[in-house]
């Protein structure tokens, strides 16, 4: 049986979710690189959504949520052959169709926070071949094993929106690419400054409203769970933009609008995980962990790693998805949270096992796409190119024509 | 005639104006330029890493004026802009051979 | 009786709708003409809108959807006199009021779409113009026709979310004024870039998710046909765009943003006829038919007819549309799609008139409102006004301020 | 018992709520200052955003919307103790977490819409003790009194969306504010023009949007209320929005953009206390006022009082939204309308009491709270770091690096 | 060699442009700018609040040519900006002492 | 004491900038500017039109300095921004009549 209410707040949902990533993620991503790259970030994020979307048509969505296997699903709804109009996801309320179209957003999200790793360096045929092989090499099983019935299903796992599947696949496999890559040429004391920091917040701001549609449409349905959902969603949002700024204020003196906005995503990300299984006293709590936790992994990636992960997906996203990942059932114990399944440790034993070992199969697999990619195709642009900027060179455009 | 190129800081814009409006100097056109000297760019701060901005944003001014002119209008120039702090400017004259109004087709001094 | 369900989704759709004209169609078009235009262009979408839901409110409503005439409706509904505050819209488990709202945004984009083809060098009370006549001699009675209950109606035209009433009356009238109007000065050889390749993407960004809102929510509720709405306008535009840029990458050398996006919106222009009659399979293909063809008609319509249609209003939307409209018989056939109530032949008859009717009545109106402006108060600004561009000359305004 | 349909709709609205303080007002406000102090107004957007989240989970929610005190609630509901999962609020058929969040979104953009009296001379910490403050003593109580079962909600008052809660609160303390402060140095001869008009438009459009979510969201379902409550919404902006532009045409020779997005904002917030009240004439001749009176309203604000409410919040919010609630008993007997629970003039005199009060009471906490400020940390930035610009000094930030 | 600066109508650039090219001066540089003389700014009205712009945008053109080709050059860039009205521009004439071009060394006329 | 004007690729600045430190040279102005010269524009497409850009970015870079370091500056220069490929960029060198430091009053080559 369809629920209208159900059916509608998914839909919802679901173009909430696409706009976190058109244009949401593109503009704060973009903001934050030098002007003679902007396009090439929009492009990439474009492109990588498209891709996504094909591959999820083809056998994405199969691969992930057909069948029954304890580490890949089957090919049955391949080409989505099997969606009907009217018949609902087994187990939901909701039509197979604006099941299918919900995760494909998902799909084309993960995928694209990578590109914060790889930006004004990589080349364009490398970002569409990379994220082809990676969507479906680690997102798709990711994605099965955690929600499509996999054997971190079995083990009873809890990730409600994606903190492993989302944040902790993108956050290390953006480390990976990022080493292999290598810095880009003024790395670490050349690096100019984001281009356009008001670009940058409007992003984190779409994107933070978009969050609703991440976490509480993970709901997928429109009632109290949905709701919860919501609101300790924004509280910790709240809560880790304003850690960070303070952190900044005592550190340097001013706090920084990128600063704050890169707290409000660590705040976000962080929750992600935990948003559907706390109350809003442990978001608070969780939010402020991740304003400080966060703020110490970027530096921990690009002060004293050394590495050019540029838009510090692993410092903001892996940290703070892995962060909400093994702290949430301890926070299930405060007010508003649900009841665990099974005892604190063991749930918290099944958290680390998640956490680790999807971060090691991201961390092999990305390795290997990666070496594929650079044997075959190649990774990086030539120095002139990367100098001149991306713009021109991959897509023959110039990102600001303001002269009269 | 004279073509003065004044760098300053953007913030004195304004009183320059007035301080030549003043002395009856009523030509001026401004660049935005970015620059350094003794004063050597700042640093920004994001997500904890510090990055150089080698330059200054600045602004530069260019007055021709007729060779009467020029000791006025370095006055009125300095005076506007000096805020007595390192990044203040400099001012450069250079000599002008020839001036031209477009629309009259005047030249010379009456030109500017 | 009110369902809640099929309300939320309805009105949630609207906002999307309106999203897409306020500001994301305001930007893809700001985006693509000159930094001395932009406002110009701006401004015309705004005002196009408010003078659109005025005119709906008024009559436009009513003579689109009240009333049984064949060929347009009654003044019954004129002033919305007839909207009471619970009253369900005839057939439908959503308020009236609702319906209202939702078509009243559908009024909104139409005109609104025409604005590409007559962009930095009309005047504006031109715009006013023409916008009030068309809506009223053009928009109104073809919605009447098709989904007012009106003789194409009658004769069981299929057009879910307007392909022929919405691209293909935009897309001929562009074309009417553009040739009207004649081309910019510095066409076809000296046009310069679009001077904001960013705002371009991001418009193209909203629009995509916008239209979840417009093909989605033409469903009119919350259930299996609005999930499967919304599947297939996002792969049909996912395909089309990789479509466009595989073509651009192999005839230029370089897939360019400003280009991919344009595939986007061709790829959702093309799908809204169909979207609530085809499977994903059928979405995917027409995707890949609308990056193709609608790249080959932006080139008729610019490099071989030479009209100076300055956003290419006709060879995306117009074509799109219309490409959309009479391949949709065929596509219900694969899998997903509805079950037709006619004959293949006779539904592609009856999709062929309409398409063709509705071109040549969208021509000839349109040829007449123009001709009236021009003899009345002027269509077009004088070459100075155009060269200084249009946002001092009309608007007393300065689209950059970035000096100090 | 929960309804799928409402929560749908509810959760949605919220998100529109959201967008409309980030970035929508942010955008709005921050394209009307100069380039130098853009940054500083996301900034004061953002966190004031951040800040007005965290006092609302701490303690504002429960002093606002729990008890039955007539000044003020309880502090029963402090750090949301009280939120079950699945509950729903008392009367509704949404979960209280929904309406929790629901509500704090509105918590959040008024404190915010203040910002536009202060900017570009304003110290950043200054805005963050005042906004706390303000939320905790003027817009808390006043939410208990109309909204949280106080005193003028035990007299009848009217106010369907915040004309008085929201727009009264704000524009009465931005005019205090502003004057408490001072004008900047170039008031009112040397004062700059908006920076970025194309920025005010997207800002504006998105404030459209969102407040669709605002007034028919605060239907807090999904049904025939809130369908006419977007419904007059929309028209009444539109109609605004032409009345704004046609005087500016006539008086100036000119329709600018940023006056007709001001006609927009004037009518949106002129129906706002009206919009779950009255039909779609009263709408339009609700919008058609605005335009007139709010464009009075500036005039009086900046020409003759001479005060530096630097982007009009009394003028275009405190005026529309006072109009709005004193006119609307009377627009209910238009089509359309409701019926009142009381004699018209009884109505009249309540809503006349209810904008006097409100009024006096914010004017004189609001004298309190930036007193205070002034006395302790100060309110205003130096001279030279006004002239330099807010950006580099409060978050050591440059808006635009477009340099190459 | 001269250097010719001339301040210009931003929308007489193509106008300027082509005439350069149709008496062989291949090499130009241009700049935003912005300025007042005779011309003395406009004014933008926002909510009823009328805003003064002191200075109106402009660009700088800059044109290195031999002596024997000052004349051409003035010419083209009179006529190509020529509009009539005023603000229209003014035109001045330095003296360059050395011109290098970069790619190969060369310097003097030639480089240019 | 002399002005050098140079316009460079934009992306040759920071090497540009390292050789005049280089050589002590620690003053400069930039400003972004187009140019033609027998490098011609380039076409960017769009929707399949092809759209000519007369003008491409380029920096230039203002140097005052003392007779005596003329021939250190243009060299320190020409190394930097010079990559082999038309389009490379052209030095101007003025003659300087005055310089003057606001903030001190200072003039002449001390002022630079
Ligand atoms: N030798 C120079 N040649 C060209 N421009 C210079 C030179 N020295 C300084 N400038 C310009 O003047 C600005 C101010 O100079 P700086 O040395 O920082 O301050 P001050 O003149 O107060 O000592 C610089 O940012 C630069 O734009
Ligand atoms: N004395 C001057 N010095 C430098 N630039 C000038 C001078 N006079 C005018 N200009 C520049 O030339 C532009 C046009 O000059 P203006 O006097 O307005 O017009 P016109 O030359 O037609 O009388 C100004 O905007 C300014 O940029
Ligand atoms: N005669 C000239 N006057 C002013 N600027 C020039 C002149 N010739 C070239 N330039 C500037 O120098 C830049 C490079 O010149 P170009 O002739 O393209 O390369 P190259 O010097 O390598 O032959 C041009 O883009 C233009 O800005």
């Amino acid at each position: 049986m369809i629920d209208s209410g159900d059916t509608a707040w998914v839909i919802s949902a679901t173009a909430l979710v696409l706009l976190m990533t058109l244009p949401a993620l593109a503009l704060f991503y973009g903001g934050l690189v030098q002007a003679k790259n902007i396009l090439s970030v929009l492009a990439q994020c474009f492109a990588v959504a498209c891709l996504a979307s094909v591959l999820w048509f083809l056998c994405g969505y199969s691969l992930a949520f057909s069948g029954t296997g304890a580490w890949i699903g089957d090919l049955q709804a391949a080409l989505l052959g099997n969606v009907t109009r009217a018949g609902p996801h087994p187990g939901l309320k909701i039509p197979e169709s604006v099941f299918v179209m919900f995760q494909m957003t998902f799909a084309i999200i993960t995928p694209a926070l990578i590109i914060g790793a790889y930006v004004e360096r990589i080349k364009f045929c490398a970002v569409l071949l990379i994220s082809a092989l990676w969507l479906l090499i680690v997102y798709v099983p990711v994605a099965h094993w955690v929600w499509g019935g996999g054997w971190l299903a079995q083990r009873g796992v809890m990730d409600y929106a994606g903190g492993i599947v989302v944040h902790v696949t993108a956050g290390i496999s953006a480390l990976v690419i990022a080493i292999m890559l290598g810095a880009r040429h003024e790395f670490p004391h050349g690096i100019r400054p984001p281009h356009s920091p008001w670009m940058v917040m409007v992003g984190a701001s779409l994107l933070w409203v978009g969050w609703f549609g991440f976490n509480a449409g993970s709901a997928l349905s429109a009632g109290g769970d949905a709701g919860m959902a919501m609101l300790v969603t924004h509280l910790s949002a709240a809560t880790a933009t304003l850690v960070w700024m303070a952190i900044e204020w005592i550190k340097f003196g001013k706090p920084s609008l990128v600063g704050a906005v890169t707290g409000t995503i660590a705040g976000l990300a962080c929750i992600t995980p935990a948003s559907g299984y706390v109350g809003p006293g442990a978001a608070v709590l969780l939010g402020a962990l991740a304003g400080g936790v966060c703020f110490l992994g970027v530096l921990l990636v690009k002060r004293i790693m050394q590495v050019d992960d540029a838009l510090d997906v692993l410092g903001v996203h892996g940290v703070g998805g892995a962060l909400g990942s093994l702290l949430l059932p301890f926070l299930t114990l405060l007010g508003g949270g649900v009841v665990l399944a099974r005892p604190l440790a063991d749930q918290f034993a099944v958290q680390g096992t998640g956490v680790v070992v999807v971060a090691i199969w991201s961390a092999i697999a990305t390795f290997a796409i990666t070496k594929l990619t650079a044997l075959t195709i190649g990774l990086r642009v030539d120095a002139e190119t990367e100098t001149v900027g991306l713009d021109f060179a991959a897509h023959g455009e110039t990102g600001y024509h303001v002269n009269r | 005639m004279k073509l003065i190129v004044a760098i300053i800081q953007p913030h004195r814009l304004d009183a320059v104006r007035e301080r030549l409006t003043g002395v009856d100097i009523a030509g001026l056109t401004v660049t935005e330029v970015r620059g350094y000297g003794r004063q050597k760019g700042h640093t920004e701060i994001y997500r904890g890493a510090e990055y150089q901005i080698a330059f200054r944003p600045k602004l530069k001014l260019e007055v021709a004026v007729p060779d009467a002119r020029v000791d006025d209008a370095l006055q009125a120039i300095t005076e506007g802009s000096r805020t007595g702090k390192i990044g203040d400017g400099k001012i450069f004259v250079l000599d002008l051979e020839q001036a031209l109004r477009v629309r009259t087709g005047e030249t010379g001094d009456i030109a500017l």
